[in-house]
Order: structure tokens, then C-alpha cells, then sequence
């Protein structure tokens, strides 16, 4: 560690990885509640289940860039933080009112909850991914804000490189992008346009600077390549990222009561975002085969080729199946869009943060030249078995998706409803449960890792 | 591949770029709201349907059910279930709206469970109505048939 | 940390896989892909068999003949490229290139008149789960081809711009690796679709 | 014709484009039977075989991948006549 104020970044990871379990541990109710309607209902009804999964899982990725972003911060503009104290409180505040959310939506039913924190002076609760009490998103932007100050004094003061621009751009557009969770009309078309506003350009948009940003810098570091060729490639990235995701939006716009013109444009522009994902993968294995230097840490290196692979595959192949508009018409809003989902979210934005993790946790631990061997094995197992179980979740649901739109939505006549079609897709939930599982056991592995100390703790090259 | 250009050249591309497209979506977005209220039959929100709307959201029915195929994939598409359940009429509708809501959750071993949401007659008629209204929006046909 | 002295690869002496790594995560995944629909096409078969047995019969056999020609022609076109610019012709090269690209849009072509003539038979998307199947599978490949143009057409602007020689041309390689991955898969499909079903 | 042939490009072209021609012409001459659809899923093996081998040039290649290609085609083209068997 080159900087002292770094040590800011460790309570963000570890706790990152604490709502991930927790993240984990409601989709595995969720994917019994697929199977068995009755599962734990009426304590954790469907919805509160679906709500606590995606929330953790939004709040996790948060904690990861926040505390990637005070990892690689002061090392990037070679100086301390600005202020490492004002980085403390935010985590405990904003550890305070995530775990405060989440018991709300546990303990109390949602109406309740919504009464409780006033939605009715400014609703903005009960929009998919956005469920949070309004007080609660005022505090992310207050959170956000101080953190975005703190970040931002830091490389003022300090050397400006590609990486901490692009990082810090990512930031302030993930904070700007966040105030349309405050604007909810009445006219729901105009409720989902904005929606999007939010969602979308997180997603497609801003969040993959950041992915961009915090890859670059880990790249840099496993491999000494020069740092003009990886900073080239980034801005050459994240160009094609911005400029096939944001009228990419487009593809959310198809049925939600905009124009016709979003039809073609959505499938133009959505076709084209799979390219960014191409590159960095490309250019992940090429910067990896130029190295200069074999750190002792290679899982480091695994979870880099890992992320660009992985998120290449959910974000490029698996957004790009059901992306163009004929095609979307049949699968919106099936199995096909669930699967698309968690292998984007888990190969781009998991695996990244896991990746800063694999990169820094050691160093922020002492461990200058990585994690022990016996450690960084179980950490590889921990690896592959996420990785394919997540493969074989996506293709479970992709079954269950085709299986859903031939019985659902393709017949004109005839079609079978909703849930007796969710019935005869029953054996497929039933894989799904059981790689989620296999995940778990991945999960678990990734964490046990952390607790292994081998014999030989420093190593000299 | 890459050789040719030059890390000038790549941050140019990446300025110029996302501005132009950045400010292209700005300016699709101004004429899509001024073509939305031909579509998106905003005269017809009443104050039950804006009631409809806040019980819809205040009890995160989005957290099982799709709305113009947006939202959790566990149970029923709503933007045309007018037309399914009401068969377009709205006194049939309301009607079977207000049977449904309240004989949740059904007693049926190992079927989805709907919640009991314990609201008001004036609450069920709102989110009916919303309903409705919403099964009127032009959404480019979608869905492609009556199951949603 | 210890410093490599050498590229750190541990090739053996006659290996040569054509491209790099990130192509070939590319054309896997697009190769599972089409996997995954061949199996929907084969289970969706077993339930529905009479579908299928007369539905080929009443495709335009000659589009997919023709296609297949062209496909494979093409396949060859790309190989030549790649040859000419191991062996330094450049020019040549181009010339292969722009070749393969002439024929995927006359596959294109092709592709538009036999849904047209589809059309004026009665069959479309949702004439039933055979017809669905088709036009799923060969829509999507004909994107593919679409996408492989951009491609080859990238290859080409490269070569044309110099950036290969007879040393290092992996870009060309993994173009060509993925042009001839849509060969391969209409191969499959042509019998599946226009013959057996 | 001799020039051409002794080119190994252009001769899997011409074989590539005769064994096509052949499969047309196995389905338009009669009803399709076991044994005609098993020869037009030979065919099939031996023109993926042939463009895995010449044009993708992929003999020398990893051989993990190498016959991750050719099951592929042997795999897919299989299903057809055991699909018509039992279908």
C-alpha cells in the first residue's frame, strides 16, 4: 500500500461482500418460491424477497466502486485522501441506512413502510429497482455527494491520469443520473421514460466508465504494460460504450407508449453494444499477453480476463439475443430478460468488484505479494464455480424463456396463460435452484478464502 | 490494431462522441415528449387513476407483476389484463377486480402467493381505473396476445 | 514479483490456433447460441413431428441451395485472403476481401427474395412452430452475416491501411475464424431447415 | 482444371460445392429415407470437416478447440437422422 488513507477502502469490501451473501441468500428463497408458491409466504411474500435481492445487490456494487474508488484514488493521483474521516462516516452512515432499508422492507409490509417514511409528501417509492423510502435515496445522495467531494478534492490536488478522470466522470454521471429517481408523474409513460434515465444509463451507460476505470487500473498493475497503450484503449472503450448505449437506450422504449421511431433507433444502436464489451475483452487478453511483470497474485489476473470474459457474454451475447425489436416483441419481459440480468450484472459489475477486491484486499491486509497460494487456490476453485454456475443459471432461464414465449406468446390463438405456462416450466426452476446452489457453494468458497493463511505469508521474488 | 491512432485521437473520439450522442438523446427526447401525449392518452387520468397508481406503487406490485413488461417475471403482465379478465368492459372489470383482490391469498397448495393487500373499495376502483387507463396507452401493440 | 524474461507463453513448436482468445470466447458463445436453438428445433420436433416433416417441403429449396453456394464460396474467398497475406500480397488480399463481402450482400439478396416469396405462400413468423423456428434461425443468421460484412469490412479497411503482414495479421485471422463459424453453422442449417426438418 | 486442382483451397471449393450439389440432389430425386438422411448427415460431417480443416485452417490448431468444432458438427448433424428415426 502506497498511501495511507487507501486503508479507507477495506471496510467498503468487506461489507460489500456481506450484502453480496445476503444478496445470494434471498435468491435462493426466490428461486424456491419459483418452484413452491407457499415458500415462507405470508413472512416474505415474492415481492419483499425479489426487492431485498435486487436492493443488496445495488447497495453491494455501490460499497464495491466507492471503496475501489478510495483504493485507486490516492494512488492514482499519488497523494493521501482528502479526507479519510469524512470516508469513514459516510461508510457507517450509509451502512446505517441500507441495513435500516432492508429491515424496513423485512419487518413491516410495504405500505406501511411507505406511510412511515411519507411517501405521500413525495412519492418515489415502489418503482422497480427504486423501492427505496424517499428518505433513504436522500441519504444515497448525500452519501454520494460527500464521497464525490472527498474523491474529487483527492485528484485535484494530486496527478490527473485517463483512469481517475474516467473514474470520476462515471461517478458524477452515476450521482447526476440517480436525481430522476425523484421525479415519478403520474402519466406512467412518462414515469418509465424517466425510469430509464436512471436504470439504463447506470447500467449501459456511466457504471461501465467506472467498470472501464477500475480494470484499467487493476490491468496496469498485474501487468506493468505500458500505461499510454492501456489509457488508449479505455478512452477507445468507453467512446463506443457511450456512443452505442445512450440511444441504445432505445431498446427500452419500444412498448412503453413511445414513439414508433425508438424501434428502429433502440435496435441500431443496441445492436451496436456489444462491440465495447468485444474490445475490452479483446483487449483484456492482449494487454495480459503483453505483460511485463508475473506478480505472485494471480488470481488477480484470473478475475480480469474473468470479468471482461464474463461480461462480454451477459452484456454483449445475452443483451444482444433478445435486444432487436422483432425479436424483443415475443421475449420482453420473460424468463429471457431474467437471464440476460444476472449474467450481465454478475459478469460485469460483480466480477469487477471482486476483481478490485482479489487485486487490493491483500495489499490492504499486509499482504503485499497477494494472498498466500493455499488461499489463492480456494479463491480459483471459488472462481470457476461461480462463473459456471451462473453460465448454467443463465441457460436454465434462457430454457425457461424460449419454453415460456412458444407456450405464452408466440400462438395467436390459444396461447396458454401465465401461470399454468409458469407450471410446465417447473423442472427448469428446479436446475436453476440447484446451480444456485452450486453458486452458494462458490460464494462460500470466495469468502473462506479470505480466512486461509498459509505457511509461507511473505514471499520474496 | 490500434497502432494508427493515438491516445489523442481515442480521447477526441470519445469527447466528440458521447457529447454528439449525448446531445442526439436530448434532442429525441424532446420530441418524444411531444409526441407522447398523442399516445399515451394522458387526458384521460382521472384522480382515481392517479389513486390507482399510488396504491400500485405503495404496495410494490411491480415486485411480482409486469407492467408493459417491465418489472418481476413471477406473476402476471397488468397492462392488458382489462382485456383479459374485463374483456374490455370496464363495469366487468371493476367487478372482477374487486372478487379478486379479495379473496387473496388463495388457499391452492403450492400456487404463487398473492398477498392480502386489505384495501378500500374507493383503493380497488383507483387501481382498476389505473389499469384500464394504462391498457389504453399505444405501446406498439405489445403485447403480442391476450396472455401477455 | 519476478520479471519475465520471455513473452511467457509456452508454445509448442507447431500450434497455431488462428486468432486470440477474445475471438474465439466470441465465436463459442454465437456457436452456443445457435446450439441452444438447434436443440429447441430438435425437442420442438419430437412434440410436434408432423410439423416438421412436411414443413421443409414447402420452403424455396433453391434460395437455400444457392445460399449454401455462396456461403461456401465465400469461405474460400476469406481463406485465399488470409493466404495472400501470409504470402505479403496485399492487394490481393483486398481484392479476397471485397469478394467475400460481394457475397454476403448477394446472400442478403437472396435471403429478401425468399421471404417474399415466402410471403406470397402464405408462410410467416407465426404460421406454426415449424415456420416460427425457421425464420427464428435463419433471421438470426442472416444477422450474423450482417455482422460478419462489418467485420470483413473492418478486416479490409486494416489491410488496406497496412496493418498486417505476412508476421502479424491475428486481426485478419479472427475475422476470417468468424466468417467461416457462420459457414459452419448454415451448413447445419441447411438440411435441418430446407430437407430433413 | 489441373492448375486449379492442385491448389488445395480451390479443390475443397470444388468438392465442397459437388458434395452441396449431391445433398440437393439425394432430397429432390425420392422420399426421404433412413438411409438418404443419413448420407446428407455424412455429407454434412465431411464439409464441416473439410472447411474446419482447409479454410479455418485450424489443423495445427489447439487441439481442444479443434475438436470442440468438429463434435459440434458431428453432434448437430447426428440429431437429424436420429430425430427421423424416432421422431
Amino acid at each position: 500500500m502506497k498511501y495511507e488513507s487507501q486503508k479507507v477502502a477495506k471496510p467498503y469490501f468487506i461489507f460489500a461482500l456481506i450484502l453480496f451473501a445476503g444478496q445470494v441468500l434471498f435468491g435462493l428463497i426466490m428461486g424456491m418460491q419459483y418452484i413452491d408458491g407457499d415458500t415462507l409466504f405470508p413472512y416474505i411474500p415474492f415481492n419483499v424477497a425479489r426487492m431485498v435481492h435486487t436492493n443488496l445487490l445495488i447497495v453491494w456494487l455501490l460499497f464495491g466502486f466507492m471503496g475501489a474508488a478510495y483504493y485507486l484514488i490516492p494512488e492514482e493521483s499519488e497523494t493521501e485522501l482528502f479526507c479519510p474521516k469524512l470516508a469513514i462516516v459516510m461508510f457507517w452512515v450509509f451502512a446505517a441506512a441500507g441495513v435500516a432499508t432492508i429491515l424496513g422492507y423485512l419487518l413491516v409490509p410495504y405500505a406501511e413502510l411507505a406511510r412511515l417514511t411519507g411517501n405521500v409528501i413525495w412519492p418515489t417509492m415502489g418503482r422497480e429497482f427504486l423501492e427505496q423510502p424517499t428518505i433513504t435515496k436522500l441519504g444515497i445522495v448525500v452519501v454520494a455527494l460527500a464521497f464525490i467531494f472527498n474523491i474529487g478534492m483527492t485528484v485535484l490536488k494530486g496527478r490527473k491520469t485517463v483512469i481517475n478522470l474516467i473514474l470520476i466522470t462515471g461517478l458524477i454521471g452515476l450521482a447526476v443520473f440517480f436525481l430522476f429517481s425523484f421525479y415519478n408523474p403520474i402519466n406512467l409513460a412518462l414515469d418509465k421514460f424517466f425510469w430509464w434515465w436512471v436504470v439504463h444509463l447506470w447500467v449501459e451507460g456511466v457504471w461501465e466508465l467506472i467498470l472501464g476505470a477500475i480494470l484499467a487500473f487493476v490491468l496496469v498493475k498485474i501487468t506493468g504494460v505500458d500505461r499510454e497503450y492501456i489509457e488508449k484503449w479505455l478512452y477507445l472503450i468507453i467512446a463506443l460504450t457511450l456512443i452505442s448505449g445512450l440511444v441504445g437506450m432505445g431498446h427500452h422504449y419500444y412498448w412503453i407508449g413511445t414513439p414508433k421511431y425508438w424501434l428502429w433507433l433502440g435496435s441500431f444502436f443496441s445492436a451496436l453494444e456489444p462491440i465495447p464489451f468485444f474490445m475490452m475483452m479483446l483487449y483484456a487478453f492482449s494487454v495480459v499477453k503483453k505483460r511485463r511483470i508475473n506478480p505472485n497474485n494471480k488470481i488477480a489476473t484470473t478475475w480480469a480476463l474473468g470479468t471482461a470474459t464474463m461480461a462480454f457474454l451477459g452484456a454483449g451475447v445475452w443483451g444482444f439475443i433478445h435486444t432487436l425489436a422483432p425479436v424483443n416483441y415475443y421475449t420482453h419481459g420473460t424468463q429471457i430478460t431474467a437471464a440476460h440480468g444476472h449474467l450481465a450484472f454478475f459478469g460485469a459489475y460483480a466480477m469487477i468488484v471482486m476483481t478490485i477486491i482479489s487485486y487490493a484486499m491483500p495489499i490492504l491486509r499486509g499482504r503485499e505479494e497477494g494472498n498466500p497460494p493455499e488461499a489463492q487456490k480456494v479463491e480459483r476453485i471459488a472462481f470457476w464455480l461461480m462463473c459456471i454456475s451462473m453460465i448454467g443459471i443463465t441457460l436454465a432461464l434462457t430454457a425457461a424463456g424460449v419454453w415460456q414465449v412458444s407456450l405464452q406468446r408466440l400462438p395467436e390463438t390459444g396461447a396458454t396463460g401465465f401461470i399454468d405456462t409458469q407450471t410446465q416450466i417447473n423442472p427448469v426452476y428446479w436446475i436453476r435452484l440447484l446451480l444456485g446452489l452450486l453458486f452458494t457453494a462458490g460464494l462460500a468458497a470466495y469468502l473462506a478464502s479470505f480466512f486461509i493463511s498459509g505457511r509461507t505469508e511473505s514471499r520474496s521474488a | 490494431m490500434s497502432e494508427r491512432i493515438t491516445k489523442s485521437m481515442a480521447r477526441n473520439i470519445y469527447f466528440g462522441g458521447s457529447l454528439f450522442f449525448f446531445l442526439f438523446l436530448i434532442g429525441l427526447t424532446f420530441d418524444t415528449m411531444g409526441e407522447l401525449p398523442k399516445r399515451d392518452n394522458r387526458e384521460n387520468i382521472t384522480a382515481s387513476v392517479a389513486l390507482g397508481k399510488k396504491v400500485w406503487e405503495e404496495n410494490d406490485c411491480i415486485g411480482c407483476h409486469t407492467l408493459m413488461g417491465e418489472g418481476a417475471y413471477y406473476a402476471p403482465e397488468l397492462a392488458n389484463v382489462f382485456n383479459r379478465r374485463g374483456k374490455g368492459d370496464e363495469k366487468t372489470f371493476k367487478q372482477f377486480m374487486k372478487v379478486w383482490m379479495s379473496i387473496q391469498p388463495m388457499d391452492k397448495p403450492g400456487r404463487r402467493k398473492m398477498p392480502q393487500f386489505n384495501l378500500s373499495d374507493e383503493e380497488v376502483n383507483g387501481l382498476a381505473d389505473f389499469l384500464i387507463w394504462t391498457s389504453r396507452i399505444n405501446d406498439n401493440d405489445w403485447p403480442p396476445n391476450i396472455e401477455g | 514479483m519476478t520479471t519475465l524474461t520471455n513473452d511467457g507463453k509456452k508454445s509448442l513448436p507447431h500450434t497455431h490456433t488462428p486468432g486470440n482468445p477474445a475471438v474465439w470466447v466470441f465465436v463459442l458463445s454465437e456457436m452456443s447460441e445457435f446450439a441452444f436453438f438447434f436443440i429447441v428445433f430438435l425437442v420442438v420436433k419430437l412434440l410436434h413431428p408432423e410439423l416438421f416433416s412436411t414443413g421443409p417441403a414447402q420452403l424455396n429449396t433453391l434460395a437455400g441451395l444457392a445460399n449454401t453456394a455462396l456461403l461456401i464460396t465465400s469461405s474460400w474467398f476469406v481463406a485465399n485472403a488470409v493466404k495472400a497475406t501470409k504470402s505479403g500480397h496485399r492487394e490481393k488480399t483486398i481484392s479476397w476481401l471485397a469478394l467475400t463481402i460481394a457475397a454476403g450482400l448477394l446472400y442478403c439478396a437472396i435471403k429478401y427474395l425468399e421471404y417474399r416469396w415466402n410471403v406470397d405462400h402464405g408462410i410467416t413468423t407465426r404460421t406454426n412452430l415449424f415456420f416460427s423456428l425457421y425464420y427464428y434461425l435463419a433471421f438470426n443468421h442472416l444477422l450474423h452475416v450482417l455482422i460478419g460484412i462489418c467485420v470483413i469490412g473492418w478486416a479490409l479497411l486494416q489491410s488496406w491501411l497496412g496493418a498486417y503482414d505476412a508476421e502479424d495479421h491475428e486481426g485478419l485471422e479472427g475475422a476470417a475464424t468468424y466468417w467461416h463459424m457462420i459457414d459452419l453453422v448454415w451448413i447445419l442449417l441447411f438440411p435441418l431447415l430446407y430437407i430433413v426438418g | 482444371m489441373r492448375h486449379l486442382t492442385q491448389n488445395s483451397l480451390n479443390r475443397t471449393w470444388l468438392i465442397l460445392i459437388g458434395l452441396t450439389l449431391l445433398t440437393t440432389a439425394i432430397a429432390e430425386s425420392s422420399a426421404l429415407t433412413t438411409v438418404s438422411v443419413t448420407a446428407i448427415t455424412l455429407i454434412v460431417i465431411v464439409k464441416g470437416r473439410l472447411i474446419i480443416r482447409e479454410y479455418m485452417d485450424m489443423k495445427s490448431a489447439n487441439p481442444v478447440l479443434y475438436w470442440a468444432l468438429i463434435a459440434y458438427m458431428v453432434l448437430f448433424s447426428t440429431a437429424m437422422p436420429l430425430s427421423f428415426l424416432f421422431g
